[in-house]
């Protein structure tokens, strides 16, 4: 009987119901667990949202819905892709499993608080989806809910933002509970220039989620207030200021973009010289940037209002202070190439997902320059050029980052391994689709095609027809990898505790780690790439 | 992690130097109510400003512990206001140089 | 990219080339040094991994060669859009208002207009307003774009080298038919804008005043006048019907579609509104003038502007069908013929047609319908030959007109 | 298993993190005032005025002493003294009480002069004016909830040190709740100026 416990380690029963024993559960893997499966789903009802509106925009004219199904379509797809999906996916599921094991201690500082974020999240989720089906109907203002519109708008504004204002606090207190942690649940000899970058990444995440998201908090706020009693504060009769409301929204969601990226930057950088088996180039320079990115980030959020009719000096001062934070995703780009170098390289398919992360996400970020560039920025903001620009870097650099961590954790959480060459190819051909969706849209949106726009111009067919092309190749590769992953957490090769060689601390568990994490405390005494003396471990170990 | 023992060490100062605290939060509070009598312009806001803030310094520092908690605690306190001051200032940048209209 | 047609755009381009030309250079750069190395370090090839952990020079090039490219980046974005904010001295001055979901553009003489016209190469600044929430005027050809923000005063400037129509889009989200807040900007001669700009906006061909006022102030982008229910109330047969409002306190009451209700339904929407339907009108208070109310409400309750009884006009758009020959192949009361599909029911009906040999189908709007007669063989009707010329020398007015006309003709009731 | 073995100092770090963000949400309407006032300064003068400086005065003390027993509570239950430190916390309470009641009264005369989002008199106003007052409810308002709250959190401590489950050895639970009530002290202590004496 204990060996069966050990072998399902934390999925192991302990009698209780289900219900009990995984929603009321405190233990972080359970709670990590939980997030995955609840954004893996968003992120499929997300898709399929997705696959609507490119199939709407196959032709000019009603193609397959109404106008304002489309508007609510979007709408929804925006709020679920980056409120339930990409804000909290790398951190809240796998930041939860991970963090504790990385810094070998027992769970997060505050257990209970944890699973409430996890009910937080669910509450949200609920009620941006009971949105949909009741009052006036799903919200139709896009993710960003501008003011007067979001005002005026007949459709169910007010319970949408509610769901966003809970989600808001469930990505605080997971903020909240990490920081806790990296402070005072190290191991002993875990100082912190040798934590991985991976708690590092989760470290300045944390920040923004601790500092930017109560801006959120109060934006959304202050609409359901200008819905349900009409003060007016944004608006000019009564003294106040719509592009205000701009201001705050972006000193939020700017930051929240950082949010999203960083998490995947720091799995990059942790996967990397595993396959390398060399440490990571210029370590403290990756922190350092991470740390930077935070920083910075929360300083250039103008930037997605140049042409909203804000001084011209704040267009200067933003624009400038955005090629400033290139700067260090910039680094962390080359430091990554550089460990690559004179490595021994294995294409394992974690560094095979890790690597098409940098390409996608090089990609989309490179384009933020173009962006970020005042003048360039009032022909293409608001067009289809943003929107390639950020499914880029949300879906080819977070979504990737995602889906690196899946492969690279997948057998320390489940004792088994997937196959290996579906894995590959799934990368390979979500590479090429991601193109393909993606990149008519950079054309498109130079050629002045405006975005959130239901109907267009005849001259807009083909780049349209093409990104739908590569929307469905997209699908295939996301279903091959899907389906690999579900079938070989039952099927796939029972394997080692350590089949990357990696040097981490979650490594030294057995697969899949138990309840209670370390017998015994680890101490640390080297840092956390350092590959001299460490085995891989393929094969079950029967001690 | 801290061992069980550590805030047994943990001495805080005695009810005097509250008492005193408060009553320098009550002499801040009239100067600052006569302060606004005397029309000083502009010089009106930040003054009041400037003694709000001494207000909450003493507030933080005492009240809230803030002085004997270690360098970490400070440095995070310090950056949430930073961030503060960088969102309200920034912001400024926008709405200063609007052209009027 | 776009033609492009504004002088002081030419410096954005040059923006755009210089960027989009690095991005793509280190593009290349990034991909290819990742495959080399990941090729030639093969751990085949090199089973033993050298153990570097960084290297500072390295990391100081490559913190500070892309802080200095960067700024330079910065400084092209930088004054290109100077150049494109700097308005000139003396430009002619054009006021621009977005509304849900159409534009109108007044001029100094007072003449207002759905749709720009410009004469070439003179500096005009646009004073840019919105009427009821954000807009945003955008003309991909000049690569301008400036918010019109509701309450503000914000202001763009455009300038042609070149003859010919291009499009305007709105390009901030603004709702339902965002995507139908299309206009046209015509850069005519100095000549032709003059004579435009004179050209009194008398009735063309008898059209009611009311009916053209209610089409340049947008009402039919919200109303429909064939019964069904568009964002808005339809209004025709409104006349004399009873309404139930619902006034600002909540309580409902009966009123009739008098004079009195209408010309307040207008100028002051929000005071009484119709149950069952939002807040979105905007209101014309101030922006109609008593004359132009009395003609609006006086079409909808079917009376010529001096209140008299109104014999119904044939449409102006049957004219000129007449005249080019349309109703020769198309029928206007349903009859297919073999040649050509009935005119009747044809707006608004999802129809079945072949798109370059593929078959597809589209919604018979404004914009199919307009293709439809300057380029019919782009979409040919399911059971049709594709045997009906290409109307592309038809000025637009008329092709306005011949839309409008077939728009008359009713909407597919479905 | 079980919450982490009392780590003292991890706890009160988890609350001003928590506390930050509370700065922070209080910082957007921050934003939206200091704003307001660069732009309308004669009108935020003029509406400035129609406040009761005497009862914010009043106030500003009330919370201010409350705090100040509230930091009297955490001393003497660190000094083992129960009985003066639930005193000294339903004092605190009680301050807290008073504070409402006078806000009670001054929000009630507003709003019966008209003035309030909505009221005739305040259509009346100018924008600026009409802006002080948009922003006077909603930031006193957000601040009389938190004022609530924070009765609610020293109520619940409280029943804790009722309950000895915070203990002399133990009084985490009360320095938090403690934290909870300075900062919702300074907060008032910028409205303060910020609306009653910019006149
Ligand atoms: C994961 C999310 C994410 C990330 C990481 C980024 C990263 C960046 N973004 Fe993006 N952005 C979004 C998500 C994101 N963005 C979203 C969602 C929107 C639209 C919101 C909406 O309107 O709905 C948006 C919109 C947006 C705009 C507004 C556009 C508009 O509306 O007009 C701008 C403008 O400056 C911008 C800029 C940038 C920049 C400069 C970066 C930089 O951080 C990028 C840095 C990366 C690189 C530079 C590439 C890697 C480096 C190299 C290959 C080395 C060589 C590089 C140099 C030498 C510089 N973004
Ligand atoms: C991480 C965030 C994220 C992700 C992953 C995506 C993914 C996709 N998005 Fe994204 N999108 C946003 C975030 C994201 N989006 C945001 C924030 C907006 C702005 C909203 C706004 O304007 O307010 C936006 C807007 C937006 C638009 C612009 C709409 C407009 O302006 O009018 C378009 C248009 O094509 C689009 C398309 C897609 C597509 C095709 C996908 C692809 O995911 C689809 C690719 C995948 C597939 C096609 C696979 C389909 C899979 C299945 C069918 C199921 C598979 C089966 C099994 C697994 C068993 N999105
Ligand atoms: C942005 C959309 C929009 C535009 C543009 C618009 N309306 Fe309306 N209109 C509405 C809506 C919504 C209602 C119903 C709610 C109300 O009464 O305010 C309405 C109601 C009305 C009514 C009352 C109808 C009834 O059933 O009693 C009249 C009359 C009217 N509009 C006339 C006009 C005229 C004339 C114009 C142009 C000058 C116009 N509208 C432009 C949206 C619009
Ligand atoms: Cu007007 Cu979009
Ligand atoms: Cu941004």
């Amino acid at each position: 009987m204990a060996d069966a416990a050990v072998e399902k380690g934390f999925f192991a029963s302990k009698g209780g119901s289900l219900i009990m024993e995984w929603l009321f559960t405190i233990d972080h893997k359970r709670i990590g667990m939980l997030y995955l499966w609840c954004i893996l789903l968003f992120f499929i009802i997300g898709v399929f949202l997705g696959l609507a509106i490119r199939l709407e925009l196959f032709t000019p004219g009603r193609t397959i819905m109404g106008p304002q199904a489309y508007n609510g379509i979007f709408t929804l797809h925006g709020v679920i892709m980056i409120f339930l999906v990409v804000i909290p996916s790398i951190p809240a599921a796998f930041g939860n499993i991970f963090l504790p094991l990385q810094l070998g201690a027992e769970d997060v500082a505050f257990p209970r608080l944890n699973i409430f974020s996890f009910w937080l999240y669910i509450i949200g989720g609920a009620v941006a989806l009971i949105s949909l089906f009741t009052g006036g109907g799903p919200p139709d203002t896009g993710w960003t809910f501008y003011v007067p519109f979001s005002a005026v708008s007949t459709t169910n504004v007010s319970v949408a933002v509610a769901g966003v204002f809970i989600l808001g606090f469930s990505s605080i207190l997971t903020g909240l509970n990490f920081i806790v942690t990296i402070h005072r649940m190290r191991a002993p000899g875990l100082t912190w220039l040798r934590l991985p970058l991976f708690p590092w990444a989760l470290y300045a995440t944390a920040w923004i989620q601790v500092l930017a998201t109560p801006i959120l908090s109060i934006t959304v706020l202050l609409i359901a207030v200008e819905r349900l009693l009409g003060m007016g504060i944004f608006d000019p009769a009564r003294g106040g200021d719509p592009i205000l409301y701009q201001h705050l929204f972006w000193i939020y969601s700017h930051p929240a973009v950082y949010i999203m990226i960083l998490p995947a930057m720091g799995v990059v950088s942790d996967i990397i010289p595993v396959f390398c088996r060399k440490p990571i180039f210029g370590y403290k320079t990756i922190l350092g940037s991470s740390m930077a990115i935070a920083f910075a980030g929360s300083l250039v959020w103008a930037h997605h209002m140049f042409v909203s009719g804000m001084s011209d000096t704040a267009v200067m001062i933003f624009s400038f202070l955005t090629f400033v934070v290139a700067v260090p995703s910039a680094v962390k780009v080359f430091n990554w190439l550089s460990t690559m170098y004179k490595g021994s390289i294995r294409p394992e398919p974690p560094l095979i997902y890790a690597l098409g992360f940098i390409f996608l996400f090089a990609m989309g970020g490179i384009t933020g320059l173009v962006l970020g560039s005042a003048g360039t920025d009032m022909h293409v903001h608001d067009t289809y050029f943003v929107v390639g620009h950020f499914h880029y870097v949300m879906f080819g650099g977070t979504g990737m980052g995602l889906f690196a961590s899946m492969h690279y954790w997948f057998p320390k959480i489940y004792g088994r391994m997937y196959n290996k060459k579906q894995a590959t190819w799934a990368a390979l051909i979500l590479v090429v689709g991601i193109n393909g969706l993606y990149f008519p849209m950079y054309l498109l949106g130079l050629a002045g095609m405006p975005r959130r726009y239901y109907d267009y111009l005849p001259q807009y067919t083909t780049l349209h027809q093409l990104s739908t092309y590569g929307s469905w190749i997209t699908f295939v590769g996301l279903a091959l990898m899907i389906w690999n992953l579900w079938h070989s957490r039952k099927h796939g090769r029972p394997i080692g505790k350590n089949p990357w060689g990696a040097a981490t601390l979650e490594w030294t568990l057995p697969s899949p780690p138990p309840t209670h994490n370390f017998d015994e405390e680890p101490v640390v005494t080297h840092g956390p790439y350092h590959y001299e003396g460490v085995i891989i471990e393929e094969e079950v170990s029967h001690e | 992690m801290s061992n069980d023992s550590a805030h047994s060490d943990h001495h805080g100062p005695g009810y005097t130097l509250f008492v005193i605290v408060w009553g320098a939060l009550l002499v801040c509070t009239a100067l600052t109510v006569y302060a606004a009598e005397i029309d000083l312009g502009f010089l009106n806001v930040a003054l009041a400003l400037s003694i709000a803030t001494t207000k909450a310094a003493l507030v933080t520092f005492f009240f809230m512990h803030l002085k004997y908690e270690n360098l970490t605690f400070k440095l995070m306190v310090l950056a949430c206001f930073v961030i503060l001051a960088i969102f309200i200032g920034l912001t400024f940048f926008d709405t200063v140089y609007r052209p009027v209209g | 990219m776009y033609p492009q047609i504004f002088s002081a755009a030419s410096e954005v381009d040059r923006a755009f080339l210089i960027i989009l030309g690095f991005a793509v250079f280190i593009l290349i750069l990034v991909t290819v040094v990742m495959l080399w190395f990941l090729y030639r370090y093969h751990y085949k090839k090199n089973p033993d991994a050298a153990q570097i952990k960084g290297n500072v020079w390295a990391e100081i090039i490559w913190m500070g060669l892309p802080t200095v490219i960067v700024l330079g980046l910065f400084w092209t974005g930088w004054t290109s859009f100077k150049a494109m904010r700097t308005i000139p001295e003396g430009a002619m001055v054009v006021k621009a208002e977005g509304r849900m979901w159409s534009w109108k553009f007044t001029y100094e003489n007072g003449k207002t207009s759905p749709e720009l016209y410009i004469p070439i190469d003179t500096p005009i600044k646009l004073e840019l307003s919105a009427r009821d929430v954000i807009h945003s005027f955008y003309v991909p050809a000049m690569r301008v774009k400036w918010d019109m923000v509701p309450g503000m005063d914000t202001d763009a400037w455009i300038q042609s080298d070149s003859l010919g129509e291009y499009d305007i889009f709105c390009a901030e989200y603004c709702g339902l038919k965002h995507s139908d807040m299309i206009t046209l900007l015509h850069v005519q001669t100095a000549e032709d804008f003059q004579a435009w700009l004179d050209s009194s906006p008398a009735d063309p061909e008898g059209k009611p005043r009311g009916l053209s006022l209610m089409e340049e102030y947008g009402c039919f982008d919200c109303h429909a006048m064939d019964g069904t229910d568009d964002v808005a109330p339809p209004l025709n047969d409104i006349a004399g019907k009873d309404r139930v409002v619902v006034l600002a306190n909540g309580t409902k009451k009966t009123v009739k579609a008098d004079y009195d209700y209408l010309r307040a339904a207008i100028l002051t929407p929000g005071v009484e509104m119709v149950d069952g339907w939002g807040d979105e009108m905007p209101p014309y208070e101030g922006d109609l003038s008593e004359d132009d109310v009395k003609a609006i409400v006086n079409y909808m309750l079917g009376k010529d502007e001096s209140g008299a009884p109104l014999t119904v006009a044939p449409h102006p758009g049957q004219q000129m069908a007449e005249a080019e020959g349309c109703l020769s192949c198309h029928s206007t009361d349903g009859t297919e013929t073999e040649r050509a599909p009935s005119f009747k029911g044809l707006f608004g009906a999802t129809i079945k047609v072949s798109r370059f040999g593929k078959s597809t189908t589209v919604v018979a709007d404004d914009m199919y319908l307009q293709q439809s007669i300057v380029a019919p063989s782009k979409w040919v009707s399911d059971g049709y030959e594709d045997s009906m010329p290409p109307y592309d020398d038809l000025d637009e007015e008329t092709v306005a007109g011949l839309v409008s006309f077939i728009k008359s003709l009713g909407k597919e009731a479905q | 298993m079980s919450e982490h073995p009392s780590d003292y100092t991890g706890a009160k770090m988890g609350m001003w993190l928590f506390l930050f963000t509370e700065v922070i949400l209080f910082g957007g309407l921050f934003v939206l005032y200091a704003v307001t006032l660069q732009r309308y300064p004669a009108e935020f003068h003029e509406a400035s005025k129609l406040l009761s400086l005497t009862m914010g005065t009043v106030n500003t003390i009330v919370l201010i002493t409350s705090s100040l027993f509230a930091v009297l509570a955490v001393t003497a239950l660190q000094k083992a003294d129960i009985r003066k430190a639930k005193l000294f916390l339903l004092l605190t309470i009680l301050l807290a009480a008073v504070f409402l009641v006078d806000k009670y009264f001054e929000w009630g005369a507003k709003i019966h002069h008209g003035i309030y989002p909505g009221g005739e008199e305040m259509a009346s106003f100018k924008p600026g004016m009409q802006a002080f007052f948009n922003l006077y409810y909603l930031m006193t308002g957000l601040h009389g909830l938190h004022i609530v709250i924070g009765m609610s959190v020293l109520g619940w401590v409280y029943w804790l040190i009722e309950k000895g489950k915070c203990t002399p050895e133990h009084f985490v639970a009360l320095e938090n709740g403690g934290l909870y009530w300075h900062l919702v002290d300074l907060i008032w202590i910028y409205l303060f100026p910020l609306y009653y004496l910019i006149a």
